[in-house]
Order: C-alpha cells, then sequence, then structure tokens
C-alpha cells in the first residue's frame, strides 16, 4: 500500500532491495542453524557445505533423551513467574510514575534507569551471596527475581510512555464513580492498555527466557535453563553442533509462539503510546 | 498358609519400600563436571543423563545419592568458585583442572587434603595402582588434593598418508625436524594447490587453555620451566631464591617457536581456536599433525567422516627440543572433594569410586580412546583390542616422559596461564610483535608477583 | 507521603528493585575496597589499591578502547539499521515480514554467538571459509584483530536490533498523520521529511531505546565471550570480560569489584546527562 | 439552605499561590457558574469541590457537614469534563452506570437506571455503541447521563460545550438549563465564556487571578460592576473605555475630560469621591449622533451588520469606540462621525479600577 502520490517507481525498488538484503541477513543464520540441527556432526561443519543431504533428525530425539525437557520446563517457569512478578509490580509503579509530577518523579525514573547499569559480572558474587542468605539458591523463584532488574525497569519504562497518553480524566472520571486508585487501575487503565500489557509481557518473557549469566550462576541441578543447558553442551572434548543446533531451534519454539500470536499486539501496543 | 505367606510377603515388600524411600536418609553428594556425554559416559550412559546400573549399584550399597551437573570447562569453575569462595558446600566434588584450578584452590584452603582418606576405601581406590605422573600433577606441596579422572601427556597425532606424500618417511624426532618436515608439507600444499589443508593444528585462543602446549615449547626449548629465574616451580622456591620472571629471557625461544609454527603452518584462525577447533579441523582432514595435545585429535578421529583420517591417522612421541626435552603437554582432569563439604567422608567414597580402577576401564570401553589412568586397563584387551600395542606403549610412555612440573605449581598459575595465553594470542594475530607481547607480560608478571608478595 | 497512594503503589518496586539491587551494590562497594585475592589467605580492607592497580593496567585502558569502539560502532550501526527497517515496512501491513525480521529476539546471545562464530570460522564456516573466499574476500575475520571487533558487532547487530526495531516501529506509527501531510505541502523531500517531523517525534522513543542500547551493550557478555574469548589477543575484549577475567579466572575479586565500581560511576554519569538532555524535555 | 460552601480556600502549586483565599456558597439548587479567563482558577476550585484536588488549607462544607478530607467517590457528585472522559472500552450504558457498579448494584438494575436515563437524554438508541462510534454532541450527552445516574447531591460542569460547534453550544446550553429546571439540583459550571455565564446562571461567580473579584445574579453583574476587570470581562461587544484626562468638580457634579478635549458632565455619589480616572459606557449606550450633539468626533473603521442591529467600530482620539445602532443605520467605513453617550448609564472607575458609582442606588 504505497499510499502516498509520488511515490517513485525507484524509491519502491529500493525499499524492496533493502528489505531483501535485510531480511535474508536476518535470517541466513537461522536457517543455517535450522540445517545444521538435522546434519551429521561432520556434515554441520563440511567445506564446501552440504546443500544436499539426508536430514538426520536423530540431533531431535536426543532432545527428549538427554533430559534436556527438563530445562525447558524450568525456563518456562522462570519466565513466566518473571513476567508475573514484572506485571504485578511494574503496573502499578508505572501508573503510580505517571500521575506524579516534577523532581520526584524524574528521580524515580533515572533511579529506575539505573538499577541496570551495574556491570552483572561485580553483582553476581553479591547476588549470589544474596540469594544464598535467603535459602532460594538453585530455584527458579531466585532467577526469576534476579531477571526483574533487567525485565522490571524496562517495563516501567514501556509502561509508563504507554500509561501518559491516558488522559487523566478518565482517572478522575472513575474517582468521581466511587473507585478506589486500584480499582481506577483495575477498571479503567489494564483495560485500555490490554494490548501494551500483552507486548510488554511478551517482551519480558523473551528477555527473561534469553538471559544466561544469572540463571547460570543462581541455578545448578535443580533449576538450568535452556540457555545454560546450550552453553553447557559445548563440553570440553565434545562437540556437538547438530544437538547444540537443534536445542536451539526447539527453544525458540515456546518464544515464537508468543511473538508470532501477538506480534500485532506489539508493535500496536507499543505504538500508541510511544509519542504523546 | 499360602495367603498367610503372601501377606507376610506384601508387610517386607512394603517395609522395604518404606526404608529406601525416604531420602532425607541418604546423603546426596553432589559433583559438578565439564561438558555431559564425555566426562560421565560411564557412569551416567551414553547420553550423559541417566545413571547406568554400576552407579545405581552404588549408591545403593553406600546408601549415597550421586548428582550431577554439567557446565562448559570456564563457566563450571565460575560456579565452582562461587560455592568455594562462599563456603556454600553446595558441591561436595569438584572437577579441577591441573593447569591451575589444583594448584590454586588448594593453595585457597578450598580442597580438602586427601591424605587421611586414602586408607578408608582402599578396596575402590588404590593409588598404587595409578600412573604416577598423574597423581604427582594433583599433589602441591606434598599434599594429594584430587585423584585422576582422565589425563593424557604429549604427543602427535598425524596423516601418514599425507607424510608419504611428500616423502617424509618417519615423524620428527626433534624439532628442528619438526620444522623441516612442517616447511615440506606447506610446499607440497602449496605446489599442490592445496588451499585448505594445513600441515599443523594447534591452540591459540586468549586464554589459559592454549597456555598447556604453549608452556611445552617453552619447556623443550629452555630445558626447564623457564617462567622465573633458575627455574623454581613452587612458591617457596622462588621466596627462597627471589626469583624474578623471566619471560623476556630463556621463556622467549619457545614461545617465539609456537607463535611462528602458528602462523607459518597453522590455519589462519589458530589466534582464536581452542580445542574444539583443533579437534574438528583435524577431524575434518584439515591438518596433517595435530600437536602437542594428541589427545584432542583422538577426539576427533571416531566421528570423522574422512577416510583418510580415520584410516592412517598415526601417533607418534613428541619430538624433542634443543634441550633435550621433549615438547610437552599434560594434563589431568581431576577430582577433588570441597573443603566445604559436610559429608567428606562419603564424599570421597563416590571420588574414589569414580576414580577406581572398575569405573575407569568402563569409561576407556566407552569413550574408546588410548588413554588411561591405569596401566592394567592400558594393557587389558579393552584397548590392545583396538589400538596397535606399539602406539599405546608410546602413548604410555609419554606419560612417564612427563614432568607435570612442566610450568611451576603457584597458586597465580590459572593467572600466568591466562595472561601468557593471551600474549601469544596476540603476537600470533599480528596484533603485538613477540616482543611487545613478551615485555607487557613481563612487567605485568614482575608487578603481580611483587603485589602477591613474593619478594618481601 | 504516607497517605498518598502513589507511594503505595510505587513501594513493592521499590522494595523488589532495593533488595536485588541496593544490596549488591553495597557488597560491591565493599568488595572494590578490599584485598580479596582467593589465591591469598585472608580478606582485609585495603582502601583504594584495588583501583590503583587498575588504572595502571595495560589491560584497562585496551578493554575500555575496545569498549568505546564496540559501543559507539554496534549502536550507530544498530540504530541506523533499526531505523532503516522500520522506515522501510512502517506502511507495510504484512505481518510476515515484520516477524521475520523480529525473530533473532527469540534466539539467546548465547545460541547467537555460537552460530555466529561456526559462520565466520576460517576454515569450516559457512562464510568465512566459503561463501567470503568465493567472492574474493580473503580475510579470516576472527583470528584479524579488527576482523574480530567487525565479527562481534556484526552478531550483536543480528541479535539485538529487531528490539529497537520495535520500538522504532511503534513509534512511528505513533505519529499522526497530519505532520506529514503538513511537511509535505511545505515541499519537503522525504529526507527532510524524516528530520524535520519523523526524528523529532521518535525523540523520546529513540532516547529510551538509546538509552537501554547502552546500559545493555556495556553488558554484553555471553556473547563476545562465546565468539572470541575476547581475543584474538585482546582485540574484543571489553570491560565486561576483563571484569569476568579478573574475577573468575585471576580470583582477583576485589580487583573485578573496583572495575564494576568504576564503570557502574561512568554508566550512571554518562547516562544521568543523556538523561537530562533528552527525557526531561521529550 | 446551603447545598455547598467554601471557606476561605488556598492553594499553591510550588511557589506560585493559585488560590489565593475563596470563599463561596451556593444554595441548594442554584445554577452557579465560574467564570474567569484561563488561569483564574476556576477548575481547581471546580476540582477542590469534587475532591480531586486537596486546598492546601481553608473548608469545604456540603450541606453541615465537613467535606474538606472526604475522597471524591463519597462525596455523591457527578462531574462533566471538558473532554468527557469517557471509558473508551465500554459500551454507553456500561459507562453510565460505572458508579452504580462500584456500588455493588445489581447488573439488571444498573441497565434499567441506564435506559431511565438514556431516554431522558435521547441516548435509547446508543446504549450499546462505544464512546468511539459517537458523535460530539451524543458524547457529550453521555458524560451528563454519567453524572445524572448516580443522583447526584451536585453537578460539576468543566467547560462541557467548548468541543462543541457553535450551533451545537446554543442548544446544549438550552438543554442543560432545562435540565436544571427539571432536576432541581445544584450546578455549578465553569466556563471562561461570558455568554454562556449571562444566559445560563442563577449567579455568576467571577474569577481572577486565584480571588473571587464578584458575585451575584447576571443582571446584577453586567449593571453593577464592581470593577473595571468585571465590567469588560461581562457584556458582548465589550464595554467601551475611555481615559480620563483631567476632572473638574463641583460637589457631585464632575466635568471629565477626556483625550481629543472632549467633555462629559457626570453625577458623582458623594462629594468625597475619589477622581474618576476612567469612564465606561456599553456599547447599547453608545450612539453615532448628528454633529454637535456628540462627545467625541471619530472615523468609521468597520460595520458589523449582525440584521438585529449593526455595530459600528470607530477610531477616535480617546480610542476605538463601538456603537450598537439599529438595523437600518448605513454606516460607510471612512466617514467622520460623531459619538454620543448616555451618561446617566456611564460607569466611572478611580485610579484603581474601583467603581466610583452605582446604579442600583440611582
Amino acid at each position: 500500500m504505497s499510499g502516498y502520490a509520488g511515490q517513485s517507481i525507484w524509491k519502491s525498488l529500493g525499499r524492496a532491495a533493502f528489505l531483501s538484503v535485510a531480511v535474508s541477513f536476518v535470517l541466513f543464520p537461522i536457517l543455517w542453524l535450522a540445517l545444521g540441527s538435522v546434519k551429521t556432526r561432520n556434515g554441520a561443519l563440511a567445506v564446501p557445505p552440504e546443500f544436499i543431504f539426508q536430514p538426520d533428525f536423530t540431533a531431535y530425539t536426543r532432545i527428549f533423551t538427554q533430559g534436556f525437557l527438563g530445562s525447558f520446563q524450568t525456563s518456562l517457569t522462570i519466565a513466566l513467574t518473571n513476567v508475573v512478578l514484572t506485571m504485578v509490580l511494574g503496573v502499578p509503579a508505572a501508573y503510580a510514575l505517571t500521575r506524579m509530577t516534577g523532581k520526584v518523579q524524574e528521580n524515580l525514573s533515572f533511579w529506575l534507569l539505573s538499577v541496570r547499569m551495574a556491570p552483572l559480572f561485580a553483582v553476581i558474587i553479591p547476588l549470589y551471596v544474596l540469594f544464598r542468605g535467603i535459602g532460594l539458591l538453585d530455584t527458579p523463584i531466585a532467577v526469576a527475581l534476579a531477571h526483574l532488574t533487567l525485565t522490571l525497569p524496562m517495563a516501567i519504562w514501556m509502561l509508563v510512555t504507554y500509561f501518559r497518553s491516558i488522559p487523566i480524566d478518565l482517572d478522575q472520571a472513575a474517582l468521581l464513580d466511587g473507585a478506589t486508585r486500584l480499582q481506577v487501575l483495575w477498571i479503567v487503565i489494564l483495560p485500555i492498555a490490554r494490548p501494551m500489557l500483552a507486548s510488554v509481557g511478551i517482551i519480558v518473557f523473551i528477555f527473561s527466557w534469553n538471559e544466561f549469566l544469572l540463571a547460570f550462576i543462581l541455578t545448578s541441578r535443580d533449576a538450568q535453563t535452556v540457555p545454560v543447558a546450550v552453553a553447557s553442551m559445548a563440553g570440553t572434548m565434545s562437540f556437538d553442533w547438530p544437538l547444540i543446533a537443534a536445542v536451539s531451534i526447539v527453544s525458540m519454539i515456546p518464544a515464537l509462539l508468543f511473538v508470532g500470536v501477538a506480534q500485532r499486539h506489539i508493535v500496536s501496543g507499543l505504538g500508541a503510546g510511544a509519542v504523546k | 498358609m499360602s495367603i498367610h505367606f503372601k501377606q507376610r510377603a506384601l508387610v517386607a515388600a512394603c517395609v522395604a519400600s518404606f526404608a529406601a524411600s525416604p531420602a532425607l536418609a541418604q546423603t546426596e553428594i553432589n559433583v559438578v563436571g565439564f561438558g555431559a556425554g564425555f566426562a560421565w559416559a560411564d557412569l551416567f550412559g551414553a547420553t550423559g543423563a541417566e545413571k547406568t546400573q554400576k552407579l545405581l549399584d552404588f549408591e545403593k550399597e553406600h546408601d549415597i545419592v550421586v548428582n550431577m551437573e554439567f557446565a562448559d570447562e570456564d563457566v563450571a569453575r565460575q560456579k565452582v568458585l562461587l560455592d568455594l569462595v562462599n563456603g556454600t558446600g553446595d558441591y561436595d566434588l569438584v572437577m579441577l583442572g591441573s593447569d591451575g584450578a589444583v594448584q590454586t584452590f588448594s593453595a585457597a584452603g578450598y580442597l580438602e587434603a586427601l591424605g587421611p582418606y586414602l586408607e578408608t576405601a582402599p578396596d575402590l581406590f588404590d593409588p598404587a595402582k595409578v600412573y604416577p605422573p598423574f597423581l604427582e600433577a594433583n599433589t602441591v606441596a606434598g599434599e594429594l588434593y584430587a585423584l585422576p579422572y582422565y589425563s593424557f601427556g604429549a604427543g602427535a597425532v598425524y596423516r601418514k598418508d599425507l607424510f608419504d606424500k611428500y616423502g617424509i618417511s618417519e615423524f620428527p624426532k626433534t624439532t628442528e625436524e619438526m620444522a623441516t618436515a612442517l616447511q615440506t608439507l606447506k610446499d607440497g600444499f602449496a605446489a599442490d594447490g592445496i588451499t585448505d589443508v594445513y600441515p599443523l593444528t594447534m591452540r591459540g585462543a586468549p586464554g589459559e587453555e592454549p597456555s598447556l602446549d604453549l608452556n611445552g615449547f617453552v619447556y623443550a626449548y629452555a630445558g626447564y620451566p623457564a617462567w622465573f629465574e633458575g627455574g623454581p616451580t613452587t612458591p617457596e622456591e622462588i621466596k627462597a631464591s627471589k626469583a624474578q620472571p623471566i619471560f623476556t629471557g630463556d621463556f622467549k625461544e619457545g614461545f617465539s617457536t609456537f607463535v611462528n609454527w602458528s602462523r607459518e603452518y597453522g590455519p589462519p584462525g589458530i589466534a582464536g581456536h581452542t580445542w574444539v577447533d583443533m579437534m574438528n579441523l583435524y577431524a575434518q582432514g584439515k591438518a596433517a599433525i595435530l600437536f602437542p595435545s594428541a589427545i584432542n585429535a583422538f577426539a576427533g578421529i571416531p566421528s570423522s567422516e574422512v577416510p583418510e583420517v580415520k584410516e592412517f591417522s598415526a601417533f607418534a612421541p613428541s619430538p624433542a627440543g634443543p634441550s633435550g626435552k621433549v615438547v610437552q603437554s599434560f594434563w589431568t582432569f581431576s577430582v577433588g572433594v570441597s573443603a566445604f563439604s559436610k559429608n567428606k567422608q562419603e564424599a570421597y567414597e563416590v571420588l574414589a569410586f569414580l576414580t577406581s580402577e572398575d569405573v575407569m576401564r568402563d569409561f576407556a570401553e566407552v569413550i574408546g580412546w588410548p588413554y588411561t589412568t591405569y596401566p592394567s586397563i592400558m594393557h587389558s584387551p579393552t584397548l590392545t583390542d583396538k589400538w596397535p600395542t606399539e602406539m599405546l606403549d608410546q602413548i604410555e610412555a609419554s606419560f612417564y616422559d612427563a614432568d607435570p612440573h612442566y610450568f611451576p605449581y603457584i597458586p597465580e598459575l590459572t593467572e600466568f596461564m591466562d595472561h601468557i595465553g593471551t600474549a601469544a594470542s596476540s603476537a600470533i594475530s599480528g596484533a603485538q610483535t613477540i616482543d611487545e607481547a613478551l615485555d607487557e607480560l613481563q612487567s605485568w608478571a614482575t608487578e603481580r608477583m611483587d603485589r602477591a608478595g613474593y619478594y618481601k | 507521603m504516607l497517605r498518598d497512594w502513589r507511594f503505595w503503589f510505587f513501594l513493592p518496586t521499590l522494595l523488589a528493585l532495593g533488595i536485588v539491587v541496593l544490596f549488591p551494590t553495597g557488597y560491591l562497594l565493599w568488595m572494590s575496597l578490599a584485598h580479596w585475592i582467593i589465591t591469598e589467605p585472608g580478606v582485609y580492607f585495603d582502601g583504594l589499591a584495588n583501583f590503583r592497580t587498575l588504572f595502571r593496567s595495560a589491560s584497562f585502558y585496551d578493554s575500555a578502547r575496545v569498549t568505546a569502539l564496540y559501543l559507539f560502532f554496534s549502536t550507530v550501526i544498530m540504530m541506523v539499521f533499526a531505523m532503516l527497517m522500520a522506515l522501510a515496512l512502517q506502511h507495510s501491513r504484512s505481518g510476515i515480514l515484520r516477524s521475520a525480521i523480529v525473530l533473532p529476539l527469540v534466539i539467546p546471545p548465547v545460541v547467537a554467538g555460537f552460530t555466529w562464530r561456526f559462520l565466520l570460522n576460517g576454515e569450516i564456516g559457512f562464510l568465512g571459509a566459503w561463501l567470503f573466499p568465493m567472492v574474493g574476500l580473503d580475510v579470516n575475520m576472527l583470528s584479524n584483530p579488527s576482523g574480530a571487533l567487525v565479527s562481534v558487532i556484526i552478531a550483536d547487530v543480528w541479535s539485538r536490533t529487531p528490539f529497537m526495531f520495535l520500538i522504532f516501529l511503534a513509534a512511528l506509527q505513533g505519529i499522526p498523520r497530519d505532520y506529514y501531510e503538513a511537511v509535505r505541502l511545505d515541499g519537503a523531500t522525504a529526507v527532510q521529511e524524516f528530520f524535520t517531523v519523523t526524528l523529532p517525534l521518535m525523540r523520546s522513543a529513540v532516547a529510551v531505546a538509546l538509552l537501554f542500547r547502552v546500559v545493555d551493550a556495556i553488558n554484553t557478555f555471553e556473547l563476545i565471550y562465546v565468539m572470541t574469548k575476547g581475543g584474538p589477543g585482546r582485540a574484543t575484549q571489553t570491560l565486561s570480560l576483563l571484569g569476568w577475567k579478573t574475577a573468575f579466572q585471576n580470583y582477583d575479586l576485589g580487583g573485578a569489584a573496583a572495575l564494576g565500581v568504576v564503570m557502574l560511576v561512568v554508566t550512571t554519569i554518562s547516562a544521568g546527562i543523556m538523561f537530562a538532555r533528552f527525557m526531561r524535555k521529550a | 439552605m446551603v447545598a455547598i460552601r467554601l471557606q476561605d480556600i488556598r492553594k499553591s502549586y510550588g511557589p506560585v499561590e493559585v488560590i489565593k483565599g475563596v470563599s463561596f456558597e451556593a444554595e441548594q439548587g442554584e445554577f452557579v457558574v465560574f467564570v474567569g479567563p484561563s488561569g483564574c482558577g476556576k477548575s481547581t476550585i471546580l476540582r477542590m469541590i469534587a475532591g480531586l484536588e486537596k486546598p492546601d488549607s481553608g473548608e469545604i462544607y456540603f450541606g453541615d457537614d465537613r467535606y474538606t478530607d472526604v475522597p471524591p467517590g463519597k462525596r455523591e457528585i457527578g462531574m462533566v469534563f471538558q473532554s468527557y472522559a469517557l471509558y473508551p472500552h465500554m459500551s454507553v450504558a456500561d459507562n453510565m452506570t460505572v458508579s452504580l457498579r462500584l456500588a455493588g448494584v445489581p447488573k439488571t438494575d444498573r441497565r434499567k437506571r441506564a435506559v431511565e436515563v438514556a431516554r431522558m437524554l435521547k441516548l435509547d438508541e446508543l446504549l450499546d455503541r462505544k464512546p468511539a462510534e459517537l458523535s460530539g454532541g451524543q458524547r457529550q450527552r453521555v458524560a451528563i447521563g454519567r453524572a445524572i445516574v448516580r443522583d447526584p447531591k451536585a453537578f460539576l460542569f468543566d467547560e462541557p460545550l467548548s468541543n462543541l460547534d457553535a450551533a451545537l453550544r446554543v442548544e446544549t446550553r438550552l438543554e442543560i438549563s432545562r435540565l436544571h429546571q427539571q432536576i432541581n439540583t445544584t450546578m455549578i459550571y465553569v466556563t471562561h465564556d461570558q455568554t454562556e455565564a449571562m444566559t445560563m446562571a442563577d449567579r455568576i461567580v467571577l474569577l481572577d487571578a486565584g480571588q473571587v473579584v464578584q458575585q451575584g445574579t447576571p443582571l446584577e453583574l453586567y449593571r453593577n460592576p464592581a470593577n473595571l476587570f468585571v465590567a469588560t470581562f461581562l457584556g458582548s461587544p465589550k464595554m467601551n473605555v475611555l481615559d480620563v484626562a483631567a476632572v473638574s468638580r463641583d460637589g457631585t457634579t464632575a466635568q471629565l475630560t477626556m483625550a481629543g478635549a472632549s467633555h462629559v458632565s457626570v453625577t458623582l455619589p458623594s462629594p468625597e469621591t475619589a477622581d474618576p480616572k476612567s469612564i465606561g459606557v456599553r456599547p447599547e449606550d453608545t450612539r453615532i449622533v448628528p454633529e454637535g450633539e456628540g462627545v467625541l468626533s471619530g472615523t468609521i473603521i468597520s460595520a458589523e451588520h449582525l440584521g438585529s442591529e449593526v455595530l459600528v467600530h470607530t477610531e477616535t482620539a480617546a480610542g476605538q469606540i463601538i456603537a450598537k445602532m439599529p438595523p437600518d443605520f448605513s454606516a460607510h467605513a471612512g466617514d467622520t462621525v460623531w459619538v454620543g453617550f448616555n451618561v446617566a448609564r456611564a460607569h466611572l472607575f478611580d485610579a484603581d479600577g474601583l467603581t466610583i458609582n452605582n446604579h442600583a442606588r440611582q
């Protein structure tokens, strides 16, 4: 739909050319990963690359036999817990933040951002000490809590830009109708913000699902996540690229489902509030 | 009567299952190791995830549950460190490498000295049956801190077909001959227009891992562990003689050879290569020689789909340097008991079991490489059925030939290995000249030793 | 304050983040002042010694330089790339194209690192050993110091652009049509239109994306670690990798903490400046 | 009976005091209009009555009960916002009955009430639509309906007509007035438009800079503005104000000299009053007259023919003056004419802008 008058052929051609280059750049490694997962260990590394080969799906069956399903379950638990925590904490905070003014609001916003600034390698030891102290080491909840440092500020920032676009008159009308602040949030703000909540939830899910270092440090036997499992596969003296590729491909599925189902929501959700 | 009997049997069964079920009564021993599949293939099956009958039997007999956790070597160490630094004691047994972790962790007091325990499970582990250098590699200041799980010495694996093709009749015995052979191969490839096979594959990535081989070169050229004046290898010796680092001195020749060979004869990406790349390249038939950590070639051969690699790969002892000592690459995977373990006795029992002759035999069976920690296994059909006796003898000789102390055994070892490896990587990649890299290494080392208080 | 609902709404976040941030930060500050080298017995207060050591070490300045290069180029390329894609797709109704571009978002950086490392490998990689030589590009990306940095940046751009693309696309779609119509009546070219309407109206979105990106880039660890381990030599050793090495390979926890504190201070100050410059007015 | 009483309300935002001690009472059933220029604080006062803002000091009473600290939801007030503030995700019926839902009224009863009110406002066809599907006027009525549904103690209107077009504005003005007569609840209405104030109010409260300047019935304020500000704010077109250059007094009689050496003679309430510094005459008390009968000569700039009358704008030595003339008056731009005043209905102001004479007492 090049709805604009005067959009020249050259411009559309340029756009198409750019898009095809961009999309190939983006998709090619994923395609390669997918191909690698159905090759043999040697085939995956062969030069010149094998384009025609007998696909070998044993890597996928090994996902089940080698106990990776547990890490999928753990990752799902952690990511979903994190999404719930982020939303439960972040939504009221973001709402409150948009209904503040002046210095307090500025300072809190900056504080939120600064939460992410400590380099991870430096806070790993304190975090480990902290979670050991409260007895949460090697539990999904510890990872979900630690992920809050990444996801909560991000979620609040995205929600704030959106909430700000909801007129304050609506709050006030609801207050006059007899609502408490929580009711205002529940019956007015949240229903309006539903697409945005979906997008933020998905992005939070993906970040939590993908995170490696914190998940690695805070868990061991009982709560290993998928990225940690992938990394551990590249073990000493054995390098099983098809298996790594297969697990990686399978690990995309849950996040992919979210993105696929809610891709429209993401953009429209982020979009409605971003510029106001 | 029969009914009566049945009832009794039922009750007995109930009692038995009840007795077996409360996990609380059992001691759990947690082990962290490097990489799934390889290290514990004998105990956790080919998939590395399911316990074998042998392990289940052991657990039942000793009333212990063994929990395994795997991670990539570098990251696993990070976690072990956190566990140890905080005295958490979550891991009872930790896997270690003899190129730093044993020295460092024992110096920090994180490892339990095993002397007192050796007697307690003699039926499981008998140190007298193990190759002595592997025990020595885990001994720091006279105390044994870990038992060898899997170990190797130096050697070369090469492609006999390529050697024959270019008229090299036997594998070089000295580094000088080796240089000539490499050049012959290089010229030969060039003449035949072969651009994707390299005379040599080694590892030159930054970090400690490649230093293992690099220091083998240094040892062969200098004739001693040339890190400090006079070649001391323990903190006490260094302190006694106030020996200064000499990375721009005797260290240089071996370092330069390693760097130059990597640049001249190695694959183009060698400055970033670790064991994975080294192994993959050999397995893909892209290198004529893998050296001096021959084990990495054996790791790649079984899965290789290049017929020549399978058919014509041969082992040769590591060549000797100008000093007469051979180029070293010696390492043991070892397992130690955490000083913070709450069940040290049980932990030791598991450790003894893990490194026992019986388990190691299974291991050799499963993994199929010509290496083991027990002479008895080396000479048994487990290996002799698979490999030529001559090769096994040569490999055994490399164990005895090895000087585990071919680099110093100081607490700062890992740190030194890291800096040395990074300096080599820099020089190979051309980011620095050899002299620049060594100068920087020298001044860092001097300051570091100072800071650690060696010269007070 | 206690009677202000906003206080109570913000309190849970304050507490949750307070616990997982304040305690570690405080602990970090203490560590940075302690002599805590695992290989040496005892942990004791050592004043600013760790900072002195840090500021004397060549690898610190080297890594700072690498970090700056990496940060600058990856961020600029990423923003331009994300913006171009967002502009190209802003009127597209096709969800497929959009979903395709967003795909790398669901691939963990660890996997992204592995993938690119083996794509670019000069001996067995699809790109490094096959495609590049075929088109006459004879450079071993990963073993060449600047090539390795470029490789890391490519992988990072690949892995992180989708998030920025989403933010930009969303912001673009939020710009009311009228502005474009007005500026087009004024006779603006496409480029002028972008700089007079699009960019100014996206300012706050761009600023948010930039801030998150910078913080993210400074913390990038696993992608680089998996791809190059900081090599060859120290060519891709960012401050994050240096800190990790200092702590977990050199066992100098105090030294690593000191580096952490320096990075924290620098990041906070620069972000503060950016914040004051862009966000307040936005 | 007093329905709402404010007592010395003050409010500051940061260093700026926006409400500077406002006191006021609204009788039960009264229609009170707060009017004043933008930024005078009228909306803030309305929000304080609603409980959406808290005064820094002062008290608010509903009847005899102190309501200063009662939360907005408990005040039983219906408010119509300038933006209407309809919940975009709810249907018209749901929008109108949120207060009932929050009060726990069952769904069927809520629906019944919504239908009832909708019929009153001619919204019955639209009950299941979303706000986005309504026209501006319809939304406006929904907003009013939402206020009516809960049967409030008082209605608050915050510039409710400013988003409507002119025709609709007049119509809605009448509707609100009719509604007021019908349900006879206290209404407080905020606007900056003096026409709305004049046409709808039982009583006008005129605000300026956070203070009540004057209150009273529209006619009182129109006839007897307390000062120059009130005088010029109310009335369209605006009152003509001329500066007085010199005064010569004799008892209660004063001869005022204005620019252009024109004179008028006025009567002062008492010999003690201050000298008038300006004189104001509404356009309807201003005439274009034959030469000699007028006070000032001027040039016609333009003539606005409104059908029922002609507004003649003239430029004189004392400034621009507007005269309201019968519809058949013919005027041409550029003509030189004379302007005369009905001096008996002139307003005199002292140096501080306060009114000197008072027509009610005359």
